[in-house]
């Protein structure tokens, strides 16, 4: 069943055009993330979903009802904000019943609940303090707690893990995960961090200048991505691109390399035309194991950058800056000569002017 | 040379007076005439040249009441010694009453010009406003408050009074000389006797003020020229103001007997008590300063000066010998009273600036506050006369 | 709201769409607008009243009530209290206050501002040993009620020989501005990159190098507000105008009041008003040119610190 | 080269001193001088010139026991209360108001905040003029039918002080609700946000989550208030001098009159030191509290 | 030669101790990174290298001079800030020649070093521009520039990249290696971004609570870390960590788990007592390889998160939580049963009590 769903948004800051008729549709139960680059209309349609802002055009449905009009508080949804946006002048229980005491719930109720949440969530020791007195972390939970309180059906996340280190983003990221895994709630959640699109969502829309350039699991997102853009924005260090050539026959020409595009997955089989031939650093095969791939090349170390678990080499390939990223344990130094293999298989390819996924 | 002077004569009246010796000083020497003005009443006015004396920036001349006000800095050296002037035009002989003299004289030595004698005790009253009311023109205070009812239903105020503390105590003084006498307001003020204040017959004068003060509802003016304005275009029947207020009535162009009454003493006691304005000259360094500065000294005592000026102010002249032909009726009456030897110190001269304004605001809070008795109110004074010097 | 939102599937547009119809007389708005034309009245009323008052003669002033509009407009109250009102002997008006404003207003904001944003700029970049401690002084100063300090400074200004002078005045303006326009200056500098300071530093310029060349020029918004704070705060002094001036250097507050003070007969309450716009002309209009930078100023310099 | 050795301390930052200079001037000479100076005259009986005859606690006694002295420091009170509280309230109802993303925000606040532009002298004549019973409000109202109205604040000992406390309020309001506006602005949006989605309607909002956040800038506020209070001289000059009688009669005024009007510096030294006390006494717990408190508690 | 060298540095603020007794010794021309956490004193140390705090007690000398009270522009060092610290209102050109004309350097002189330091960082059409019209990137090559122009031998760079968004952050960090590698200038440079620590530095000195806890090169912080704190430090996801008794015979138990450590590179051969025994995430070996390991252990998948190029799964073995890095295209799902191998040569052991590598 559909949890939430967008039907031609358009929303409108003055003249700006934030969101241009967006349409998006999420499972009940789906962990939806929302990941692009700053400023391309997230937050705006995390908030239109929300009801904290007017739309200009369109309607937002949410299990099924219309609540394009709705208020906030009535639309079935929590919200994790990226600031936590606690009360920091109540005690995290107040953070969390302060929302079901306005909602008149009986006392009780409000008790177990918040007892409940903050079981979940392993926050009781805290629940006395004040967000003040609360580490980073913790207070990421305890936002967490302030939707959960409200038994809603659908999880609205604002980028709540920007705020933190690494270390930490990394375990919440965990926990977030779990959570969802043990509610069951749908979720949709904004970043701009591709770790945590990847590793959390169910599915992903990655997002351009208020349109979605595409929705699909990380999976394919990764292998298969639509176009150029999507190619480019995901993935670190970044896709390698070469400009070519390629022909009906399944065959690619990148200046004086040519090839053959032979276990290539087309999407309506080879053509001729301009294409950009996108390759991911990781998928290359360095040394002797090159010899056995489609296309083997010889190039020169640039730069080497060990990473402690891999390592990046910058190198050039027919006039192209080409990156590999290879095991930590593979020894190379500046100015080594390497060999390349490259597996078509593993490639993406985009057509030159639309730059969409043949 | 120009010789700045500072004063508050800023009414009408008194303004117009001043100009005369501005006129005088200009027409009659070669130096010039710097009018320093501040207005308010001298209560404001007085820090402000006191001030000026103490930072070491001097103006030529200041009005000052003579007395108790100027004492240290007399004691201090700020002022100039104009004793041999004084010597020289014999002062001594000129001055009448020779009273305020002394009270520019601080161990034998002369530090001011008196330049006028004002008296406090006069009642002042609209011949119409009376008229209108269908009474006669009362002849005492008595009668006047008699009177009141009648004013008060032919809608206008029976008494006219500026709310500044200055004028109800000076008021005060006034009923304290007529309804109390002579010589228990010299028992009080001169020879600081708190038993008196407290006595029976203080009591009295208390009564006769919270009566003053319960003709006055509706007065709600601030300056004196306005309570007198007032008086002059009939509003209210009459006001208690010193005889500068005359001043006022002649610039509006009345005429006394005709269009005003005055009651000296109140029509009680016929008294006058001789206080009044004096120049003093703070010290300077520039020697042509000086100089100047007694030039102005001896010109403001000089006959012409006194008489223009007096004219104008509607004060006495402090010089028995002048003649005032051009004097109206009340001048006339004062001058009498003068001649009588009629006469009292002023309260500026033997109180403490302190004391004055401890007894100005304890009348001023007893005007505007009908709760408190007179009672209550002769009680606090009588502290304030027995913590006196 | 449960109104809006009806069963729908999805898919068909149906039940609300697009934006949230807001009626523009909605009570929400009636009683916002409502409450802010009642308070923008009260704000307003007085310099109506002022102006109005001003433009009618005094018989119509002493018949109609103050909120009419005239009926006869007349500048004459204008003129007479610019150049005619009398204090005394002295008719002049307001004229010379005025001038003795400027002449007092000019070398105090620009000796007060200099030294203060100085100040500021030492506190914030090159701390000392004791400069905290001295700081803290000078903000307690700020609070230390002006009487407890009056009469010494007589006394100091005479030392001086600058008691009644016009450099009395406005070293006395200065010393007064200095704790809070320090402060100000000091909380604005503090929160420039501390970084920007370092960089220079290594760039080898030195305390008045990075004063001049850094600072200043990226201060525009606290100068603007320290100005607009020193010249209404020195144009609308009357407690240190009344006593360390004398009569002829007296700034523009004092002769209203003086002006106001001085009744000849009646109360002309047309000219006094006409003088009380007068006096308050000047910091209106550099309160009206500056308008929202002062505001913003304002929020950067005292909401922060 | 330079640097080898340690230089002198007092040449360190030798600029940064010199160009503090003023400021250490000031610090000492005026506001710890002069104020030291003036305590210690407080226990003089200096009349018109200081002089060091010492008297003890005489000033203060009388002080205390002055019947004008005790009736400045009620108004006071009923003065610093009122705009304390008044102040606060209205401005921050303003700034609540004004943040409603209304239309003309800029003309409003221009509005509300331009009396703060005028001196105490202009507004105390202003007011005076419009709380006059002759011409001001009363005189119209009456003018109306009502024949009866009475509003004279600045005639009737009881209320004078309130009189002077509207006109007061008219001036300062304003930049109290800009300092509290840019407070309210300061407060991050997203807390709004989650206020809304918890359902909670806007009031209570303010009251409870807002109105706790911004205690920063309330207590910049209300230092600027007290600061102000205290300094209260120019506004009843103008608009009262201290009338009807000494109803409204305050503790600068005291001062300044005991000074140079009745001539006596003690006394005036004294109230003036009083003053002083009641400054830190509001003072120091603040400066506690902001600095001392930041150093524990971050 | 020593390039730079501080000697029992020590600083407080006020009674708080942030650099304690410190020493560092940096060669011509090496590369040394500071890492640490926020607040070790990273900061503090440049500062004082760079002659913008006073320290407290000891000396620094930069090539060979001792400059502890010299002026900082007298130090023959330049800084690159984490914000850039352009000054806004003077031009590119003018922000590169402020310290020139400061030093009252001949007009010529200073148009030549503009000239040659815009050529390096290819910054030639921006040179009019003011820095609020310049991107991220550009800026923080004016900085870079700005030290540039000046000549100097040391150069310090607090966080210079940790403002801008990743995939500018690897740009940046390839073209600040290029630059020490055409300059050879001594470089100090701090950082809490591992990546750029390891890719970037010759040496890295890893600072805690102003110590410095380890200086090695970046290969060897990461595969022998000097205790527990580094090598809980270094690694992301962070090295798993079990405790164990190991035994001078070379063996170790960690709950029911026992087995030999041959292989591990002991500092001082095998000793009797409770350690510390880490393993990195990424020398896990899964699958049927695994029981070729010297010790095989089943576990379960607990959270699966596929991050395009690797998948990280979380485990549990003998009740520790346990991270494993594998290859983006290796197929697992939660709740998955694993076979996990353990190499001991790769491992790292710690002493319980002291944390110091055994
Ligand atoms: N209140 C507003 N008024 C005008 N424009 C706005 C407003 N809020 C956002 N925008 C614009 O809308 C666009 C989308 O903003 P949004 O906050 O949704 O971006 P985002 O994807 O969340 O970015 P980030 O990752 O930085 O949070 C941006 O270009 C922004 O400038
Ligand atoms: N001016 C100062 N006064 C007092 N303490 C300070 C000051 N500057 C820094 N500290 C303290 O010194 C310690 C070290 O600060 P430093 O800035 O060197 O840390 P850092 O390692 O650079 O951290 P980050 O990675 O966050 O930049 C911190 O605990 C900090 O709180
Ligand atoms: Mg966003
Ligand atoms: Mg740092």
């Amino acid at each position: 069943m559909t949890s939430v769903s967008i039907q031609n948004l358009d929303l409108n800051f003055g003249a700006v055009n934030v969101l241009k008729q967006l349409n998006l549709s999420i499972e009940e139960g789906e962990f939806l993330v929302l990941l692009g680059a700053s400023g391309c209309g997230k937050s705006t349609l995390l908030n239109c979903i929300a009801g904290l802002l007017d739309v200009s055009d369109g309607q937002i449905f949410i299990n099924g009802k219309n609540v394009t009009w709705a208020e906030p508080s009535d639309r079935g949804i929590g919200m994790v904000f990226q600031s936590y946006a606690l009360y920091p002048q109540m005690t995290v229980k107040g953070n969390l019943s302060f929302g079901l005491k306005n909602a008149r719930l009986p006392k009780p109720e409000i008790e177990e609940r918040v007892a409940r949440a903050a079981e979940i969530l392993q926050i009781e020791p805290l629940l006395h303090r004040k967000p003040g007195a609360l580490s980073g972390g913790q207070r990421q939970r305890v936002a967490i707690g302030r939707a959960l309180v409200r038994d809603v059906d659908v999880f609205l996340f604002d980028e709540p893990l920007s705020n933190l280190d690494a270390k930490l983003r990394a375990e919440l990221r965990v926990e977030i995960k779990r959570l969802h895994q043990k509610l069951g709630n749908t979720m949709i959640y904004v970043t701009h961090d591709q770790v945590e699109a990847m590793t959390l969502a169910d599915r992903i829309a990655i997002m351009r200048d208020g349109l979605v350039q595409q929705l699909a699991g990380p999976d394919e997102i990764y292998n298969r991505p639509a176009n150029k853009y999507v190619a480019d924005f995901i993935g670190s260090p970044a896709m390698n691109f070469f400009q070519g050539r390629s022909t009906s026959a399944g065959k690619i020409a990148i200046g004086k390399l040519e090839f053959d595009l032979a276990g290539y997955n087309f999407v309506n089989g080879p053509t001729d035309g301009d294409v950009w031939f996108g390759y991911r650093p990781e998928h290359v095969v360095l040394g002797e194991a090159a010899r056995q791939m489609p296309l083997t090349v010889e190039a020169v170390a640039e730069i080497v950058e060990p990473m402690g678990s891999d390592t990046l080499i910058w190198t050039k390939i027919e006039g192209y800056d080409f990156r590999i990223r290879t095991d930590g344990q593979y020894k190379v130094a500046a100015g080594d000569p390497l060999l390349v293999g490259i597996d078509p298989r593993f490639a993406s390819i985009f057509d030159k002017t639309t730059e969409e996924r043949v | 040379t120009e010789l700045e002077v500072t004063h508050w004569w800023t009414s009408g009246g008194e303004a117009a007076a001043v100009a005369e010796f501005a006129k005088a000083l200009n027409e009659k020497t070669d130096h010039t005439w710097v009018d320093g003005a501040i207005a308010g009443s001298g209560g404001t006015a007085r820090p402000i040249i006191i001030s000026r004396i103490l930072g070491g920036d001097p103006m030529g001349a200041t009005q000052l009441n003579h007395g108790r006000q100027a004492e240290e800095l007399v004691e201090a050296g700020l002022m100039l010694d104009l004793t041999d002037i004084a010597e020289e035009e014999n002062w001594r002989d000129l001055v009448h009453p020779v009273s305020l003299l002394d009270s520019c004289t601080v161990d034998g030595r002369v530090y001011c010009v008196p330049v006028n004698i004002h008296s406090w005790q006069w009642l002042w009253l609209s011949n119409k406003a009376f008229a209108d009311a269908g009474v006669d023109v009362p002849s005492d205070w008595f009668e006047f408050v008699e009177a009141g009812p009648a004013l008060g239903e032919a809608g206008k105020i029976p008494l006219a009074m500026g709310q500044q503390g200055w004028q109800v105590s000076g008021a005060f003084g006034v009923i304290n000389i007529a309804v109390g006498g002579p010589e228990l307001w010299q028992k009080i003020n001169v020879d600081k006797d708190a038993e008196a204040a407290a006595s029976p017959e203080m009591l009295k004068v208390f009564d006769a003020f919270a009566q003053a003060r319960l003709l006055s509802q509706g007065s709600n003016v601030q300056d004196w020229n306005q309570a007198t304005n007032m008086v002059i275009t009939d509003q209210a029947g009459g006001q208690i103001m010193g005889d500068w207020a005359q001043g006022e009535f002649q610039v509006a162009g009345e005429v006394a007997g005709e269009d005003y009454t005055c009651l000296p003493g109140l029509g009680v006691n016929e008294v006058i008590s001789t206080g009044g304005d004096a120049f003093y000259f703070p010290k300077n360094d520039d020697p042509e300063i000086t100089a100047a500065q007694k030039e102005l000294a001896s010109l403001l005592l000089s006959k012409e000066v006194q008489v223009a000026f007096n004219l104008k102010k509607g004060s006495l002249p402090v010089r028995g010998d002048v003649d005032l032909e051009a004097a109206n009726d009340c001048m006339r009456k004062g001058l009498q009273i003068l001649a009588d030897g009629n006469i009292l110190v002023s309260g500026d001269q033997v109180l403490t600036p302190d004391t004055t304004s401890q007894v100005e605001d304890l009348l001023a809070e007893f005007w505007s506050d009908n709760s408190m008795t007179p009672e209550m109110a002769q009680e606090r004074y009588a502290n304030i006369i027995a913590n006196a010097d | 709201m449960a109104n809006n939102m009806n069963e729908t599937t999805a898919g068909v547009v149906t039940g609300p769409s697009g934006p949230k119809p807001r009626p523009i007389l909605s009570p929400r708005n009636i009683m916002i607008y409502g409450t802010i034309l009642v308070v923008c009245f009260y704000y307003a009323l007085p310099l109506y009243v002022m102006i109005v008052t001003s433009l009618k003669g005094m018989p119509e002033i002493r018949l109609g009530n103050i909120f009419s509009p005239p009926v006869e407009i007349t500048f004459q109250p204008w003129v007479k209290a610019w150049a005619e009102a009398c204090t005394g002997l002295d008719c002049t008006g307001l004229s010379k206050g005025f001038w003795n404003s400027v002449k007092i207003l000019i070398p105090s904001a620009t000796l007060s501002i200099l030294i203060a944003s100085i100040n500021g700029y030492a506190l914030a970049n090159w701390k000392f040993k004791g400069s905290e401690v001295f700081f803290t002084i000078l903000i307690f100063g700020a609070f230390v009620p002006y009487q407890v300090v009056i009469y010494p400074i007589v006394i100091i200004l005479r030392e001086l020989g600058l008691f009644g002078k016009l450099p009395g005045l406005v070293l006395v303006h200065v010393i007064f501005g200095m704790p809070i326009l320090t402060l100000l200056f000091r909380n604005y500098f503090t929160s420039l990159p501390e970084e920007l300071f370092k960089a220079a530093r290594v760039d080898g310029a030195g305390f008045w190098g990075i004063y001049f060349r850094i600072m200043v020029p990226m201060s525009l918004p606290i100068f603007v507000v320290a100005l607009i704070l020193q010249v209404t705060g020195i144009w609308n002094d009357f407690l240190f105008g009344v006593i360390y001036t004398k009569p002829e250097n007296y700034p523009m507050t004092v002769q209203l009041n003086n002006i106001v003070n001085s009744v000849q007969g009646v109360k002309e309450y047309n000219v006094n008003m006409a003088a009380t716009m007068l006096t308050g002309i000047v910091p209106l209009i550099i309160y009206f040119a500056s308008g929202k930078l002062f505001v913003r100023g304002i929020a950067a310099g005292a909401v922060k610190g | 080269m330079a640097g080898a050795t340690k230089p002198v301390r007092i040449l360190r930052n030798l600029n940064a001193k010199i160009a503090a200079l003023p400021m250490i001037t000031t610090a000492l000479v005026i506001f710890v001088g002069c104020t030291i100076w003036t305590i210690v005259h407080s226990f003089t009986n200096s009349r018109l010139l200081p002089k060091l005859e010492f008297v003890g606690f005489a000033q203060y006694e009388r002080l205390w026991s002055t019947r004008r002295w005790l009736i400045s420091i009620e108004n006071l009170a009923y003065f610093g209360i009122g705009s304390l509280v008044f102040s606060l309230v209205i401005g921050f109802l303003l700034a609540a108001l004004l943040d409603q993303k209304i239309r003309f925000e800029n003309t409003v606040r221009t509005i509300i905040l331009y009396p703060f532009a005028l001196s105490f002298i202009v507004t105390g004549l202003v007011w005076q003029w419009i709380l006059n019973p002759e011409f001001g409000i009363q005189h119209i109202v009456r003018s109306l039918g009502f024949e009866n109205f009475v509003f004279d604040p600045l005639y009737n000992p009881d209320i004078v002080i309130f009189g002077v406390l509207i006109a007061g309020l008219w001036q300062g309001t304003g930049f109290i609700m800009v300092i509290l506006l840019s407070g309210l602005r300061g407060i991050d949006g997203e807390i709004w946000k989650a206020s809304r989605i918890d359902g909670i309607p806007k009031w209570k909002t303010y009251l409870f989550v807002v109105i706790p956040m911004m205690r920063p800038t309330f207590v910049t506020a209300l230092v600027i208030i007290t600061a102000g209070i205290i300094k209260v001289y120019d506004l009843v000059v103008a608009q009262t001098n201290g009338g009807p009688g000494i109803a409204s009669e305050v503790p600068a005024k005291y001062v300044y009159d005991s000074m140079f009007r009745s001539q006596n510096l003690g006394q005036g030294f004294a109230a003036s030191t009083m003053m002083l006390l009641s400054v830190l006494i509001v003072l120091i717990p603040w400066a506690y509290l902001e600095f001392g408190g930041r150093k524990n508690g971050k």
